[in-house]
């Protein structure tokens, strides 16, 4: 039932070659990452431990500055997870749909402060209940108006886990009818996993 | 013989004032239920000259006490009656106050 | 028959006691403002009635005062009070209208009691009867199977049309939502 | 199953005439363990509407992930859930090692093992006494606590904690497990065993915990998905999902167990499926005594420890469901970013749900069932 | 002399002495209780004041004298103060009947049954009040379980206790255990001669007892994991331990009408040996067994949920005390037909 690795990453890179206008430069060879990148696929799924020797894209960990392919299949033995996706702030409902016709369960919503490139980084990780493969899939937004829709109509889950990452960056997920302060106390005006943030 | 527990006036003026108790609270009272309780209070001053009478007055002792038994059970069945339309009207009306339901209309 | 006079003090002190049981949980249940209150009155009223009736010589029906009043009648009330949380309007009555209405209902009220009270103690009673029985259970019993079986069981059908009754009552306010 | 907007809406559900009240459960109430604060609109004793209200024991970990170093940031993730530290500090040592590439020795992984899956059976233990709290039988916790102190003082002979354990280090443990704890263990699976008897024929046979428990709080298949619920919820309601299986880490994949699944998906499900996990933790516990090899209880590190730049994860099957750390570093000794996904903070997203239209006592046994752990879901 | 001149004060003796025994009994029942429970769950219990704890009720009760009774902000201060005594007010009265021997009652009515009933009515209506006069809305969904309760569990009780005054013709509860002298097999539980189902009848009524004092497994009113305290959540102090004294004294009366219906009361079990002191040690002795019984039963099983508690009366209670009803009714007219 469950989607092969294969098939997904060529859903969500039809995903990323639809997207239009990006902003930010990385996405100027949107198909051409896939199939290089996705090398060593054999044995993703047996080993989980770590140590064992893959020679997998190293070029994901690089820094974050370089432009990388939106879809990667990675080694989960070094990384955790399968496949990595990166959309435009606008298509994360879309990449969510993706997952959740696949049959992901939503893992958990988080973000990033990069303030070196004064962007956030919100990471939406997903796992599948039935099949061993598990997904992140990343949007960046502009550090000054921190902003994407929420994926609430596709994954419910999503409530708590964009509140929650709505507190710590500030990052505001258009929709969401209920983004008040969630941890933090109940007058809380500031954001303390943001890098700049001084307590 | 003249404890003041045997004397009949006693009880039957008590049983007035029931009555005049319970007339007041039944004029007085703007809720259903206080018109409930108010009702009860008649009821026990019936119940109480009953009582009395038959304590005292009547031949036969047993009448009286099954009349109280009897009115105690309508009691009963009145309360439960009573309550349930009460809080029907409380579902319809929002309000069991006696005078925001002067109307009738279906 | 004075042997022991303390004895008679403490029966008249007890029958005092459940006059003024009576008189006070009648004015609460007929005057208090709050409702609850007013059931409570009403259930102080019932217990002085139950010792008035113990010493009408029939601790019988006091005991069934006490089941029936306090036990199922007040309880259905506060029930009721539960349900349909009625406390008496917040905004009052004009003081006018309510020095009005109050005064003609006292009125009226004493004017009734005051005329059956002097019925009651001018009245040309017969001298009251010896006790003749204890008004037992079984007397009570015996003539509610043998001459009031009619009465009887015209009661419990009543009892059962009253509970059938408040069923459908209450039930049709639930499946109208 | 797709949950409307106007869940989150503010007013009720119910149109027309309000019936409605709002009871305040919590912060401070017996049935909500720690400082859980529910919101509930009620009709009567009928739920409308319950919005948990978390975060009174916010200790913000995740900050302070990002400004120590990771060794030092170890011990705050065995008080994150504290009932089951020894998974948590597994899955960050697990994904520090994963991203540093560290080789850590068989010996090691087996007493890893072996250690989380005592923790389990202690966390399932201090579970089954609190719902057991819930349910108004006071009775059993405190014969899950006579079992579990016997667990406490194997894990305390071995690391010196009882309860917020720091055992697992990068690359290995703490120290060697000696003869007397792997005796001990072994002592402790043999007289573990007839006491799961009994606890099934004191508590799970009786039938007042049945009617609690049976077809109430049904979390079917699909709503643990859309929440991300998982652990005993999810296999509560039969999806044989385990982190221990599904990504395999450290032995497990040597070792033999069952996932019990239930396909209920009641209260009562979820009920069985820890109390199964018990038993499967116990058989786990047995293989790897007899599996463990002798050898080195630490690999080579590296003294200042510092990650590759990139995000690691690392997933671990906790006491209460899967705990992810993702770890993302910039090559300093600190990690950049730390996020730590604990399964409590999704069971109980979905509470709102599954409790609408519940009563008071169902919906409290339910979230008995759920095994909320509040530091877990504050963090 | 009327019989109302020299009763009073016999009736006053005895409620002296009833109320001492009342206290006494829920004081230590106190402790019994969290004893036993240290008994079933592997632990001392209590054991620093006094020997093994003995002054334990003692220290309890000083601390609870000592706090202050908080009356919230809000509530109906009166009836807020007057329900404690109102819920301590019926035990007391219903002992007064029992007779712990032969000759050892207050005040031996010829309709003692219905006395304990009338009077264990207050009960319900003073708990009632208590949680609503609290104010508090774990209080008051306390208040509603509790008539619910107790209307529901009343009636298959009344039920039962009309089979037994089939059976023993009289309300008198002395009458009712001179009936079961002799051996144990003339109580009335194993009188199965009379009715095959008095075991069940005896289930019924200790079930019913339960649900009416408010005991786990049926103890909706505290429900302490759902309603915190139920009614007496704002209860604080003295008016809290009056709650709690009394929970017990009704179980003491509980226990006791049960001895007295079903087993033999101050009865020995083998038909010698109940006269004089040996009355009062058999009846105490039963009915402690009893109690026992109850403490067992709470720290056994977890409590019902509310609605399978109401079910368990309506749909299984009620039609199986009116079956045994019926078949009392039924064997005992029987044998007419063949004459």
């Amino acid at each position: 039932m469950s989607p092969t690795l294969e098939q997904l990453a060529e859903q969500y890179t039809q995903l990323a070659a639809a997207r239009v206008a990006p902003a930010p430069a990385p996405a100027g060879a949107p198909v051409a990452g896939l199939a290089e990148a996705g090398g060593p696929v054999a044995g993703r799924a047996e080993a989980g431990r770590p140590g064992s020797p893959t020679p997998a894209a190293p070029a994901t960990a690089a820094a974050p500055a370089a432009p990388k392919p939106p879809v990667q299949i990675v080694d989960p033995a070094l990384k955790g997870y399968h496949l990595d996706v990166t959309v435009g702030p606008e298509q994360v409902v879309a990449a969510a749909e993706i997952a959740d016709r696949a049959g992901f369960g939503l893992d958990t919503i988080t973000g990033v402060d990069w303030i070196a490139q004064n962007e956030m980084e919100v990471v939406y990780d997903y796992f599948h209940p039935t099949g061993p493969v598990r997904l992140v899939v990343r949007a960046r937004v502009p550090r000054a108006t921190p902003e994407l829709p929420t994926i609430l109509q596709v994954f419910p889950g999503a409530n708590w886990h964009e509140r929650e990452t709505h507190d710590f960056f500030g990052i505001k997920f258009t929709g969401h009818p209920n983004l008040k302060p969630f941890l933090l106390p109940e007058d809380a005006d500031f954001h303390p996993l943001r890098k700049d943030y001084k307590p | 013989m003249n404890h003041l527990h045997q004397q009949p006036a006693i009880y039957l003026v008590l049983a007035a004032f029931l009555l005049g108790a319970g007339l007041y609270g039944l004029i007085r009272r703007r809720t259903l239920i206080g018109m409930l309780i108010a009702g009860e209070l008649i009821f026990s001053a019936a119940s109480l000259n009953f009582m009395a009478v038959n304590r005292f007055f009547a031949p036969d002792p047993t009448v009286g006490q099954i009349f109280v038994l009897f009115i105690m059970g309508l009691a009963a069945a009145e309360v439960a009656i009573a309550l349930s339309i009460i809080i029907a009207v409380y579902r319809n009306y929002r309000s069991i106050h006696s005078t925001e339901m002067s109307e009738l209309k279906g | 028959m004075n042997a022991f006079p303390f004895a008679d003090y403490l029966v008249t002190a007890i029958f005092a006691l459940a006059v003024g049981l009576t008189l006070v949980g009648a004015l609460v249940a007929a005057l208090s403002t709050r409702i609850i209150r007013g059931v409570s009155g009403l259930m102080i009223c019932c217990v002085g009635l139950a010792g008035l009736f113990y010493f009408l010589n029939s601790p019988f029906l006091a005991l069934m005062e006490i089941l029936i009043y306090v036990g199922a009648v007040c309880v259905t009330i506060v029930f009721g009070v539960m349900l349909s949380e009625p406390d008496e309007p917040a905004e009052p009555e004009k003081p006018g209208r309510a020095l009005l209405w109050g005064g003609t209902a006292a009125a009226i009220c004493l004017a009734v009691f005051l005329g059956i009270a002097h019925l009651a103690v001018n009245a040309p009673w017969a001298t009251p009867a010896k006790l003749t029985t204890d008004g037992s259970v079984r007397a009570i019993g015996v003539s509610l199977l043998t001459t009031y079986s009619l009465p009887f069981e015209l009661i419990s059908v009543v009892l059962l049309v009253a509970i059938l009754g408040a069923l459908v009552i209450a039930r049709s306010g639930r499946t109208k939502e | 199953m797709i949950a409307s907007k106007d869940n989150f809406s503010a007013a009720p559900a119910s149109q027309g005439p309000q019936e409605t009240f709002t009871l305040n459960l919590g912060p401070q109430h017996p049935a909500a363990h720690g400082v859980l604060r529910v919101l509930m609109t009620m009709d009567g004793e009928w739920i409308q509407r319950a919005e948990p209200v978390i975060g009174y024991i916010h200790r913000m970990h995740e900050k302070m992930g990002e400004n120590r170093t990771l060794a030092k940031f170890l011990p705050n993730t065995s008080r994150i859930d504290y009932l089951s530290a020894m998974h948590y500090t597994h899955a960050v040592v697990g994904a520090v090692e994963r991203a540093a590439k560290i080789e850590v020795p068989l010996r090691a992984e087996y007493i890893r093992v072996i250690t989380s899956e005592l923790n389990r059976i202690s966390s399932h233990m201090v579970w089954w006494g609190a719902l057991l709290l819930d349910l108004g039988g006071f009775t059993p916790i405190l014969y899950a606590f006579d079992d579990r102190e016997k667990i406490l003082d194997l894990l305390e002979g071995l690391c010196g904690a009882r309860l917020t354990y720091c055992y697992y280090r990068f690359g290995g443990l703490y120290n060697d497990a000696d003869d007397a704890f792997l005796k001990g263990t072994r002592d402790f699976v043999q007289h573990m065993k007839p006491r799961l008897q009994m606890y099934r024929d004191l508590v799970t046979d009786n039938i007042i915990l049945r009617k609690r428990l049976t077809d109430i709080g049904p979390i079917p298949a699909e709503m643990c998905r859309r929440y991300g619920a998982t652990g005993p919820v999810i296999r509560g309601a039969g999806v044989a999902y385990d982190v221990r299986r599904a990504e395999p880490y450290s032995v497990y994949p040597k070792l033999d167990f069952k996932i019990p699944t239930y396909p209920e998906a009641d209260s009562m499900a979820r009920y069985l499926v820890r109390m199964d996990e018990m038993e499967q933790s116990l058989y786990i516990i047995e293989q790897a005594l007899d599996q463990i090899p002798a050898g080195p209880f630490i690999g080579k590190v590296p003294r200042v420890l510092k990650l590759p730049p990139g995000d690691t994860c690392y997933a671990v099957e906790a006491a209460r469901g899967r705990f992810l750390v993702r770890l993302v570093s910039d090559g300093k000794d600190t990690a950049y970013r730390v996020k730590l996904r604990t399964p409590s903070f999704s069971n109980l997203s979905l509470y709102e749900e599954a409790s609408k239209g519940m009563i008071l006592p169902d919906a409290l046994a339910m979230m008995g069932s759920l095994d909320l752990v509040i530091p877990d879901i504050d963090r | 002399m009327s019989f109302l001149a020299l009763e009073p004060i016999r009736v006053l003796l005895y409620l002296v002495g009833i109320c001492a025994f009342v206290g006494g009994n829920a004081a230590y029942l106190v402790l019994a209780e969290r004893k036993g429970a240290g008994r079933i769950q592997r632990r001392p219990g209590p054991n620093e004041a006094g020997w093994a704890g003995i002054l334990q009720p003692l220290a309890d009760g000083i601390k609870l004298l000592a706090k202050q009774v908080m009356v919230p902000p809000g509530t109906d201060a009166l009836l807020f103060r007057a329900a404690p005594l109102m819920v301590m007010a019926p035990p007391l009265m219903c002992l007064a009947t029992i007779p712990f021997g032969d000759t050892v009652v207050a005040r031996n009515l010829n309709i003692g049954l219905l006395f304990v009933f009338s009077f264990g009515s207050i009960n319900v209506m003073a708990l009632m009040l208590g949680g609503w006069a609290s104010r508090n809305k774990y209080s008051i969904i306390s208040a509603a379980r509790v008539v619910s309760q107790n209307v529901a569990y009343e009636i298959p009780m009344l039920l039962v206790v009309i089979t037994l005054l089939m059976i023993t013709g009289t309300m008198d509860l002395n009458e009712i255990i001179k009936q079961q002298a002799g051996w144990f097999w003339n109580w009335n539980v194993l009188k199965i001669w009379v009715n095959p189902l008095m075991p069940v009848t005896f289930v019924i009524f200790f079930t019913c007892m339960l649900a009416e004092t408010n005991r786990a497994p049926f103890d909706m009113a505290e429900a302490e994991s759902e309603l915190v305290a139920g009614a007496f959540t704002e209860y604080g102090g003295m008016g809290f331990g009056v709650f709690f004294m009394a929970e017990y004294a009704n179980i003491v009366v509980g226990c006791c009408l049960a001895t007295i219906l079903f087993f033999g009361g101050w009865q020995s079990p083998f038909g010698a040996l109940s006269d004089g002191l040996w009355g009062p040690i058999w009846f105490l002795g039963k009915t402690y067994a009893l109690i026992f019984t109850v403490i067992w039963i709470r720290w056994t099983f977890p409590r019902t949920q509310f609605y399978s508690l109401l079910n368990l009366s309506w749909k299984i209670l009620i039609p199986l005390s009116l079956f045994t009803l019926l078949l009392t009714g039924a064997m005992m007219k029987l044998p007419l037909l063949f004459k």
